[in-house]
């Protein structure tokens, strides 16, 4: 076995890929494998989203302040920082479920492919930038029902047709639960177990086929073995969507981030990609957060 | 990040900027039409209630005015006997000029007052000690069975308890704990026969006390398991935790749920008119140990025995201001309620 | 078909549903009725507002009613004043009842023939009740009860508490004798054949009360209760029909 | 492996008070003494009214009461039955829950997903309060002036003489509902309550309106809360008695008006079992009590069945969901 | 089930600190350097608490199956394990905190010093066996009166005044929290930050002076400097008291723990000094699960 020494890394980085390879806690995976080839060539970014001077404050205490930030689809985007930084939210403010919160208040722009989120029907921006929680929440229904909540209109009964069903079964796979639960998609969604609970929480997201995708530590309530199912399907989103997500465990950065972003205090610290901002962080505040665990 | 906050402040006082605050996100894009449908649909259904409730003070007051105008403070002081008083109200001429309004209603005052405290006083400590059994002490299945008891309790109409009183209590207490000494001794002042303060307050301890243990029962159930846990890993008693911990936060639950019984005793009015005494008299506490059997009379009851006279309008007028008086009681009740409720309420506990 | 509606007085009540059947057999469902209680007052205010065609009262006209009712008499009734069965008392007069309900004799010892003693516990009726205002106006008057009495709110309550209590007095209407003693007054027992024979004195009137002269259909069912031997019998098994 | 010896300095710290008495004082012991002795007065009393109620209600009551109607006669010992009364409180508590529901649930919804503006919310919260907080007597008096206005002639009838009659079933239900309405928002409110923020927030993030998060998610969430609220009021509902004395006209018999259908019932006058006992208790001018106890150990059953009917909704309690 | 001997457990660690050392995560940290010294010199180890073919069901599942297992004072004991292996209800055994779930049944015997703890009264074990949960679960009171609860409602006689006040703060102290909060006692502890209440809690069960602490994942809600915190704490207490902390972060294992004990399904399949459970695991399923992560 290989005697982990995450402290060594940072001091004897030479090699990027590599090195990179080398840090992966997971490196024999075939997503690994999958992602290292998708490193090594270039892959096509494109803008999506991004805030410009964005200010959030909950009546006087300013939770993000000024932060400027893209969001890339291709890539998966992880907001770190301790406790309170304001990475819930800033990731929040991304599909306006801020502006629920009484007494929140914001200045500073928001667009999505160029146009201010705050002209459109906020029903259609969070359809096409969706959230997944840090608590596992599915609705007291079935799996089916669960998944095809965000596909069925209104009222109207479904067509309990092969349309709506195919694309039930669709979002399931992509999330990687289908396998476990095709025999039942009637069981209650809440008998699934927590990592379950929370791919179902993904699919259901997935159904609705958004273009940018929130992840608020999905796996913080989770296992190891669920945690790394759910950082897979992350990898594998990222090809085709925007995925953000917030973490507090920086392996986690690690195993899954294209690009990191770092906050303190509502400060936006730094922002890059993941190998640079995590091994080799600018700014004093990152280095010795990151140095916390790494150095 | 100071000058920032300083603007932010600055912001909230005057309340420009680019993006004004909004209270409770209201966006300033284009809301859902759907959305925007349901919630004036609802706060329509809203309004409504409100003005039905608006227009049933405003008619009780209206109705309720000329007994007060008539009889000023005075209303409320003792003076003279009620039942006359009320007779020679519904005996009142035909021309509204010389209508008689005169009454001096604190003996029914005393009597609402007397039964419902007594009431309160007896069921609260049975409730809570009764609720802490039901959560924590008592084996699981009679727990069940005693949740099962409680409802159906709360549920049992107060013409059945009435019933019972009159027909069960009334005469027990008469026959068994009322001497012929004893009523010699008050004979030409009030007659004892059974009904009395006593079963009065009895009954109604009987009725209000499982509405206040299923309520304490919930928020018993509803606080949070973490915290019992926390506190039995801690080396603390089951009694002490139920005590110190749980019943500590499920505070405002039992303000809550006394507001109600309370409310309830005071509304009572069939069981009481049955069981009371129907006299309007002033039980008083010197007198020892017959204090409990004299009668007394409450507002409630007294509007429903008289209910039939609501036809002869200064007759009507003075049941509506017993009515209004009610009202503002158990308006002031929940008022009062509301204000212990949110000075009791702990952080992180819901309500 | 036309439809009579009646509120009110609820000893009225018993006795205008016999009469409602039998006049529905004899005219063959010639109208529609519907009976509503809620005491004297009740009804004469229904009816003076126009809710109901007749409203029952088992209570005199007083000063202050609505203007424009016509009292139509249909019956009479018996007060009776009851004691507990423990208290065999024979007779009243007047003047003893009054002595008694006004408070100045407070001791069964004081009543000649009393067969108990002790301080007297009176039962009466609320003020709305038609029952006290007739015992206020044929035995009271000029005197008051006193105000140390018991109100009821029914003659079922007055009847339980004389029941119950040796040392009770009240009054109640005739059918609410049932396990009381009945006690004779100036002499005369409480039953129905002295009532009708007008040798008992306590005797109150039942009205069926309209708004102006009773017209159409209330008018034929009056005056059938009034003149016609039927309602004279269905009155008579437990009233005091009218001379 | 031998015991080791403990350290002296933990040594010290192992064993101290007695064992079983351990933590718990004389008035710990008298605190749950006191519990168990308020748990099994409970238990007494409830068996102590049930049997007695069970008893009576067995020796009085027989299958005829429950069949035939009730007829005003002088001694209602031996006239008649209670079908009308019983009919007379199925009628009033459905018609009362249905009004209170959409309402209640409406009030409820709004006040915990809307709220806005914060002085009506609050308005309205103090508002269902005083309903709660009103004794049924007063409603009862209210009603009948109320439903005397012209607006509301259909509800009950307009005489002959032009008065709008103000009682029946229409109206004294519309005062019911106001009775129930009280514990239906309540209920609804706190099961919305009990629902995580991150549910409305996990709909909201799939692109759902508001109206379609509390119709497909938090409605359904709720049910077992608003179906316990509607039987709570319903309990409320068929145990009242001033309102039914005052606003169903205490016609002994169901007795309709008009033509159509259900509505002549519904505009008609009525007695409930509660009147019914109220009426052959002494209180009443019946006075015959072993159909006061008949009709009373009826009423109790509808009860237990409403409170069964409780149980049932909360141990399925599950919100379950037809998509 | 592979028997395993709990006796068979080394009870003194010596040498090979450097690798050890190498594999921490956190070897420059003050706490780091006085535990290398106290794992250097002989850390005399007491057996305090010991489980004999303990058995938990609820009702047919059995969720802690035939385990043999002893917690010592001087050491930290981790139990690691996937998710829904028994790690909370053997725990929660120990102080017989699991009696109060309904349907909880028990094989087995569970001694504390020797002593079946069956036949001591709970509230004397659990004051001498106390717990810190997952959760962080501060009582809806005062900083002050959470800290003092356990002394306050627990003895016979309740401490007072000064004595009191002095006990509060030397427990504040001991889980590093005195300084953030000495400011304002009163102060309500739900709106102190997660980390904080979870050193509260901790606060508060040292207050009664436990000889055993039970911690239950204490540091899965938390972020990385609030978790630094508190395993440094687990170091300190560890000299003087048992401590047995559950986590699913083996990278928390290998930091925090002297003996690991790794639980599959209710089995406790390995037990022994942390080094080799997590290096060099003997059973095949622990390799499977360490290696998920390691390898
Ligand atoms: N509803 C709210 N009202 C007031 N203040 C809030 C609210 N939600 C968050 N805050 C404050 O805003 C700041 C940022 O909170 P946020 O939840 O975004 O942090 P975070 O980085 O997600 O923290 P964590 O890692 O603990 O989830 C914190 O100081 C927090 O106290
Ligand atoms: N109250 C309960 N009733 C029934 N089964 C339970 C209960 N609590 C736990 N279990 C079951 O017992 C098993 C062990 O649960 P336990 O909570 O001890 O696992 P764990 O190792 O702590 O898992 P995690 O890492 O998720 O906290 C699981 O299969 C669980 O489903
Ligand atoms: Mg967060
Ligand atoms: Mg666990
Ligand atoms: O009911 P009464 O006849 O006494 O009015």
């Amino acid at each position: 076995m290989r005697a982990i020494d995450p402290d060594a890394v940072p001091t004897v980085l030479v090699g990027e890929s590599e090195q990179r390879q080398a840090l992966s806690v997971r490196p024999t995976l075939a997503s690994q494998v999958a992602r290292g080839e998708a490193q090594e060539t270039v892959r096509e970014t494109v803008e999506r989203m991004r805030t410009v001077e964005l200010t959030i404050a909950y009546g006087d205490k300013v939770a993000v302040n000024r932060v400027s930030l893209t969001v890339r689809s291709g890539e998966v985007l992880a907001l770190i920082g301790p406790s309170g930084c304001g990475k819930t939210t800033l990731l929040r403010s991304l599909n306006r479920l801020v502006e629920l919160t009484p007494g929140a208040n914001r200045w500073g722009t928001i667009t999505l492919d160029g146009a201010d989120i705050y002209e459109l029907e906020p029903t259609e921006l969070r359809r096409r930038v969706t959230m997944v929680f840090q608590q596992p929440n599915p609705f007291p229904f079935s799996i089916f029902e669960n998944v095809a909540y965000g596909l069925v209109e209104g009222g109207r009964r479904p067509k309990r047709g092969s349309e709506l069903e195919q694309q039930v079964v669709t979002a399931l796979k992509r999330a990687g639960l289908y396998e476990e639960v095709a025999d039942d998609l009637g069981h209650p969604a809440l008998r699934l177990s927590g990592g379950q609970q929370q791919r179902l929480c993904i699919a259901r997201a997935l159904a609705v086929e958004p273009e940018v995708l929130l992840l608020d530590e999905p796996c913080s309530a989770l296992d190891p073995i669920s945690t790394e199912k759910i950082e897979q399907l992350m990898h594998e989103l990222a090809r085709e969507i925007a995925v953000v997500v917030v973490t507090h465990n920086l392996q986690q950065a690690w195993r899954v981030a294209d690009r990191v972003a770092f906050m303190y205090l509502g400060d936006l610290v730094e922002c890059g990609p993941a190998r640079e901002v995590l091994e080799n962080p600018q700014a004093p505040r990152t280095r010795d957060y990151v140095r916390g665990l790494f150095g | 990040m100071a000058a920032l906050m300083a603007r932010v402040r600055g912001l909230l006082r005057t309340g420009a900027g680019a993006f004004p605050p909004r209270a409770g996100g209201v966006a300033d894009a284009p809301a859902n039409p759907a959305d925007l449908r349901a919630e004036r649909t609802l706060r329509g259904l809203a309004v409504l209630v409100l003005a039905l409730i608006a227009a049933m003070l405003a008619f009780v007051f209206a109705k309720a005015w000329p007994s007060f105008a008539h009889n000023g403070l005075a209303w409320f002081a003792a003076g003279g006997n009620v039942d006359r008083q009320l007779t020679a109200i519904f005996n009142s001429p035909a021309d509204p000029d010389r209508w008689v309004y005169e009454i001096r209603a604190w003996p029914l005052l005393y009597a609402t007052a007397l039964v419902t405290v007594g009431a309160v006083i007896l069921a609260l400590p049975l409730a809570l000690l009764a609720a802490v059994f039901i959560t924590e002490f008592a084996p699981r299945s009679l727990a069940a069975v005693l949740r099962a008891v409680v409802r159906l309790l709360a549920a049992v109409p107060s013409v059945v308890y009435g019933l019972l009183g009159i027909l069960v209590l009334v005469p027990f207490v008469d026959h068994y704990l009322i001497s012929d000494a004893r009523k010699a001794s008050v004979a030409g002042v009030v007659q004892l026969d059974g009904s009395s303060v006593l079963v009065a307050t009895i009954v109604l301890t009987v009725m209000i006390a499982p509405i206040m243990i299923a309520i304490t029962c919930d928020a018993l159930a509803a606080v949070p398991r973490l915290w019992l846990e926390g506190a039995l890993a801690l080396g603390v008693n089951r009694w002490r935790v139920m005590r110190t911990v749980a019943l500590r936060a499920v505070r405002p639950a039992i303000v809550a749920a006394t507001v109600l019984a309370v409310g309830r005793a005071l509304g009572e009015a069939i069981m009481l008119s049955m069981v009371s005494g129907s006299v309007a008299f002033a039980p008083n506490p010197l007198d020892g140990l017959t204090f409990f059997f004299e009668p007394a009379r409450p507002l409630a009851a007294t509007i429903v025995d008289n209910a039939e006279g609501l036809s002869v309008k200064p007759f009507a007028q003075t049941l509506y201001s017993f009515a209004a008086v009610l009202l503002v009681s158990t308006m002031a009740l929940s008022f009062i309620g509301w204000r212990l409720r949110r000075s009791l309420a702990l952080p992180g506990v819901g309500r | 078909k036309p439809t009579i509606t009646m509120s009110g007085s609820t000893s009225v009540a018993p006795l205008a549903a016999k009469l409602a059947r039998a006049y529905l057999r004899e005219c063959r469902g010639c109208v529609r009725f519907k009976l509503l209680q809620g005491g004297s007052d009740v009804g004469i205010s229904d009816v003076a507002r126009g809710r109901v065609t007749i409203g029952n009262s088992s209570r005199d006209p007083k000063p202050g009613d609505p203007g424009g009712l016509v009292f139509n008499k249909i019956a009479r009734d018996a007060i009776c004043i009851i004691t507990n069965p423990a208290n065999r008392l024979p007779n009243l007069s007047q003047a003893q009842v009054q002595a008694i309900f006004s408070g100045s004799v407070r001791d069964w010892r004081q009543v000649p023939g009393s067969t108990i003693s002790g301080p007297i516990d009176l039962f009466v009726r609320t003020p709305a009740s038609g029952t006290q205002d007739a015992f206020d106006k044929i035995f009271m008057k000029p005197q008051k009860v006193s105000t140390v009495a018991s109100q009821k709110a029914s003659n079922g309550l007055i009847q339980q508490a004389v029941q119950r209590d040796r040392n009770g007095i009240g009054y109640v209407s005739l059918d609410f004798t049932r396990g009381v003693h009945t006690v004779r007054y100036k002499g005369v027992a409480c039953t129905l054949r002295n009532a009708v024979s007008g040798q008992y004195e306590g005797v109150r009137n039942f009205y069926m009360v309209t708004r102006g002269k009773p017209t159409g259909a209330a008018a034929r069912f009056i005056r059938w209760v009034q003149r016609s031997t039927t309602a004279r019998r269905v009155i008579a098994t437990d009233w005091v029909p009218l001379r | 492996m031998s015991r080791v010896a403990a350290p002296e300095a933990l040594r010290n710290r192992v064993g101290r008070g007695g064992r079983l008495r351990a933590g718990w004082t004389l008035g710990d012991r008298l605190g749950v003494a006191g519990a168990w002795l308020a748990g099994l007065a409970l238990c007494a009393i409830a068996l102590a009214i049930v049997v007695y109620m069970l008893v009576r209600g067995l020796q009085f009551l027989n299958f005829d009461l429950l069949i035939s109607h009730p007829r005003a006669e002088l001694d209602q010992s031996k006239s008649g039955g209670f079908l009308d009364p019983l009919l007379g409180t199925l009628i009033l508590t459905v018609l009362a829950i249905l009004l209170a529901l959409p309402l209640g649930v409406g009030i409820a919804v709004w006040l915990a997903e809307f709220g806005r503006p914060a002085w009506l919310a609050r308005a309205v919260e103090a508002g269902v309060e005083v309903v709660a907080g009103t004794p049924s007597v007063v409603l009862a008096i209210f009603g009948l002036v109320l439903f005397q206005q012209h607006i509301f002639a259909f509800m009950s009838f307009k005489a002959e003489g032009g008065a709008v009659f103000a009682r029946s079933f229409l109206t004294a239900g519309a005062m019911m509902a106001l009775i129930a309405l009280p514990l239906v928002v309540g209920a609804t409110r706190e099961a919305l309550r009990s629902i995580p923020d991150h549910v409305r927030e996990a709909s909201y993030s799939l692109g759902k309106s508001k109206a379609a998060t509390i119709r497909r998610v938090l409605l359904p969430g709720a049910r077992s809360g608003i179906a316990t609220g509607a039987a709570l009021g319903m309990g409320r509902v068929a145990g009242d008695t001033a309102i039914v004395v005052i606003l169903l006209g205490a016609s002994l018999q169901l007795s309709p008006q008009g033509d159509l259908p259900i509505l002549r019932t519904l505009r008609g006058t009525g007695s409930t079992l509660t009147s019914y006992v109220y009426n052959n208790s002494p209180a009443g001018e019946g006075n015959a009590p072993q159909k006061a106890y008949a009709a009373a150990f009826v009423l109790l059953l509808i009860v237990l069945c409403l409170n069964f009917a409780v149980d049932v909704i909360q141990k399925k309690g599950g919100p379950r969901w037809e998509s």
